[in-house]
């Protein structure tokens, strides 16, 4: 029980509900199709139920664009709006190694030196106090990966 | 009147706290907590009469075979049965459904049958016979769901025909809080010749069930939910159902002959209770009947309409909060949206509030999809809930919307 | 070495008396007695951490989840398999077997394909089969047995062929203890690429088992014989044959999208665990498993053979007794017979004599055909089990030609 | 437990194991097949696996003969002897009332007045004491049942 003494107040919340995360699950950026997209994948976290589906536009290895749709909690849109944000113009290479810093980030308890590279993804590090919201944050990094692989089937949030 | 404060005493689990605030237990419906009558009851087995069943002359499977099924004579005096041997052990409601499926539908049910159901089940009551179908050639009908969140019940008379060969229904919806006619829709598909499985998981423990009196062919539920322990529930099926069908698992305790040429099959309850059951948890299981049984139908339903009218007007008070459905006649839980704020925030919120609730498509993802929702969030009432309980949630809600209003 | 005297007090059910006499219990074959750990990790569900698993986010459903995803790494590593994933919890053995049959067994095996079992298999490892052949044509072969009662594994390899779909054996014959040399026989059906599946349910508790060494492609135990609770028990499935295998129940938690008109499933393990699991069960179970480890499988070896070549020259001193089988590698369990008594007596007397053990067919009607018998006495060793318990048990066996030579 | 304690001494098993019981065990009345009979059932004890096969030959309603074969322990080898001898001349109907009466002396605690019809079967009251028993001793009679009713099935002693 010893991992939840560090969440015993009510204030903690505010560490997981920031405002720039309210701002973005209210006001995602890059929401809505991308007639132009080159890739995309649908995600499901079964949990919940809540769905979303990623658009790239990918030119020489580049992701030019990318949004989103659907529909989730503020976790999980607020990761979405901050997903698109980050890959947008960054390399196929530099979006996978994000991705794998970003799980690092939300689900380990040491802090690594990719961190750095996170920029303002680094805003969604409370989430690792909440095991039971990990999957709400990373259901928009897994639907990315489905994406870069072109997967055909849903991706889904299960371990 | 009952007193929930001294019943919350019985049940340990619920004298703790999360994230230093006093738990609030309003997720019943998923998993109720048990009282320690209950726990007793296990840990009495495993210290004293432990042994397997119905194999043995010694004195420890003896004991444990005769508590056995005197445990089954509990359970089936708690529902009404007219045979303990119309009491059929299995996980829970799940594999009760799954039994029936198989072994009832492997029996009667064959290409272009119908099967009713409705559009609030359980994907416990889904999936089963959506297997079923894609296996014979069935066919799968729903009884569509009003915007009260009631049976269209005109709709339900209409897909009764001589095709149909069984109805599904729950008796009351896990999401919403539905209860259903059931003894009104039994007797209408008796019309019909068509036979009624009850899925009793969400009905059991707020009434008192008669299975004698609904007349229904099947009913199923799980003891985790009626304050027992977990991998224990029951099918409940009338004999001459039961003696028709064909096995479901095969295995030791199920047989009468065993050779390779042939086989040949216990009576029932024994033909559909392969392999060695969990013993404990039938032995706890008849502990929570009895338990219950203390209490009484009467005080607890008493109790429970009170509070869920306690609660109802409660949450209205709480801005831009909307209670999903409005049935002829609910059962104590509430499942509800707010404007803007998704229910797994507000579950995460109210968690830090000590409020446990239960967020998400509840396993109905079709009424969830009838509704235009993903997810809402659900407070469901049990015996031990108190309308403390309910005004520790409102204000967690108000908080909610204030780190939402920011 | 073991000191079982000091076990025997971990097990609070063996220090009792029945008939006035100190408990002496030789049936943990059947099922074995419960370390109060064990006990203990049931309690702390109930009182402490319990809720539905995998459903909710609030705190308490969060710590039972994770402890249920804890309990099955564990199990995952007690038996050496490569992913937790591998791990299906069920209600024991007989449910593991059915689960194979029916969803492998429907994606796998059609009209004339074989289906290879032995003479000597407990019931849950035969009539499975048998339901299977029924439903689809496919035709079982049966290994015979040979008079020490070893497989006959000339027989065996005759067996093998390209219409061979599925080897089902049992690692230990829980009638005559037989060990069979299973990963020889699973390496020769995959020289002929016949997937194998292992009735493990006598065979984990007496030494360490290792899936991914056995190469086996599934393995199935009760938990309720690994000193653990009722309700609970495992199927190993590798990887590839899971992923590839259609769901067996349909219900909660094995979905990932519901509709009427498509529902797809969950990744392993959830796809084949519809409903609420036995969560308090498998947190017993994963204390088994600890408690054993804890013990030692070599200390438990060598224990436990000692006392079987024990009980063996004790036993050969009774006269007309005579012991069922000799097979080239025994687990501690002996099945006998003394010549005019029935086993049913034996039984009764030796209970009187506080001796419990086990009489009748043992759930192998084929095998005890085999042999010409209708019953035996089978007293079976476990950890806790002392040289003194078979004094007793001697003393008993004479006692009862003294009652039958009147 | 309470059942338990008046069968606590060892010595208590010679109320069950009584010489004349040894006896019919081991030197069964009637046992054999009967080629003239008129009736038979099987009788099986899943339990344990004991079988039975129960002959009569009946005349006007009445039992003229009975022999049984088969495999069983000392108590439902005895109770199949004891009864051969018991219903041997009886009318159906007597025969009848035999089980009932036996019934009663070996599930129920209380005598009765019906048990002085018992005669010789009146030494097999010591298997009440042993519930897990009481199936090797009616096993006989149940299989005189589904002989009477011309039962084609073979009848179990299961509940
Ligand atoms: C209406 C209804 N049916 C079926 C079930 C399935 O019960 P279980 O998970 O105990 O098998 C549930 C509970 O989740 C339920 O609420
Ligand atoms: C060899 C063997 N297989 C299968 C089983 C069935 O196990 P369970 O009754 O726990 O399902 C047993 C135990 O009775 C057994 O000994």
């Amino acid at each position: 029980m010893n991992d939840y003494q560090h969440s015993d107040s009510f204030d903690n919340l505010f560490e997981l509900y920031q405002e720039v995360i309210i701002d973005h699950s209210q006001h995602p950026h890059h929401f809505g199709a991308l007639p132009q997209a080159t890739h995309h994948a649908e995600g499901v976290n079964p949990l919940c139920g809540d769905t979303l589906t990623l658009y790239l536009k990918i030119e020489n290895a580049v992701i030019r664009d990318a949004a989103f749709q659907g529909h989730g909690c503020a976790i999980s849109t607020a990761s979405a709006s901050l997903l698109t944000d980050s890959i947008i113009g960054k390399s196929i290479d530099e979006a996978k190694r994000l991705f794998e810093a970003f799980h690092q980030l939300i689900t380990s308890e040491k802090e690594t030196a990719a961190d750095n590279m996170l920029g303002k993804l680094i805003i969604l590090a409370g989430v690792k106090n909440y095991p039971a919201r990990v999957k709400c944050a990373t259901l928009a990094w897994h639907t990315l990966q489905a994406a870069l692989r072109q997967d055909a089937q849903p991706v889904t949030t299960e371990a | 009147m009952l007193d929930a404060k001294a019943i919350k005493k019985d049940f340990p689990a619920l004298n703790q706290q999360v994230h230093g605030k006093d738990l609030v237990y309003l997720d019943s419906a998923a998993s109720a907590q048990k009282p320690q009558a209950v726990i007793d009851a296990i840990v009495e087995v495993y210290r004293k009469d432990y042994s397997n069943v119905h194999r043995g002359v010694h004195t420890l499977s003896e004991r444990a075979t005769r508590h056995f099924e005197a445990a089954r004579e509990t359970i089936s005096r708690f529902i009404g049965a007219q045979d303990s041997r119309e009491i059929i052990f299995v996980r829970g409601t799940t594999e009760a459904i799954n039994l029936v499926a198989h072994s009832y539908g492997r029996h009667c049910i064959k290409k272009d049958d119908e099967i009713i159901i409705s559009e609030m089940e359980h994907h416990s009551n889904i999936i089963p016979w959506q297997l079923l179908c894609e296996q014979t050639g069935a066919i799968l009908r729903i009884i569509p769901v009003t915007n009260s969140g009631d049976l269209d019940e005109t709709a339900f008379k209409k897909l009764c025909s001589s095709r149909t060969k069984l109805l599904a229904i729950t008796h009351v919806s896990n999401a919403i809080g539905t209860i259903n006619p059931i003894k009104a829709l039994i007797a209408e598909a008796h019309r019909h010749n068509i036979p009624v499985l009850i899925d009793g998981a969400q009905g059991i423990m707020h009434q008192r069930v008669d299975v004698q009196d609904l007349d229904c062919d099947f009913y199923a539920f799980s003891g985790h939910k009626l304050y027992g322990p977990t991998g224990i529930g029951v099918l409940y099926g009338k004999t001459k159902w039961l003696e028709a069908m064909p096995p479901y698992q095969g295995g030791g305790e199920m047989i009468n002959q065993v050779s390779f040429e042939k086989t040949t099959y216990a009576n029932i309850p024994h033909k559909f209770e392969a392999g060695t059951p969990d013993i404990a948890s039938v032995a706890g299981l008849s502990a929570a009947c009895n338990y219950i049984q203390q209490v009484g139908f009467e005080a607890i339903h008493q109790h429970e309409n009170a509070l869920l009218h306690y609660a109802t007007e409660a949450l209205m008070t709480v801005p831009e909060l909307r209670i999903i459905g409005n049935p002829t006649e609910r059962a104590p839980l509430l499942s509800f949206t707010v404007e803007h704020i998704h229910a797994h925030d507000l579950g995460t919120i109210l968690d830090h509030a000590g409020v446990a609730i239960r967020t998400g498509h509840h396993c109905a993802m079709p009424l969830m999809k009838r509704y235009g929702l993903a997810a809402t969030a659900r407070a469901s009432l049990a015996i031990y809930n108190t309308q403390h309980d309910i005004d520790v949630l409102v204000e967690g809600l108000h908080k909610a919307r204030g780190i939402f209003k920011r």
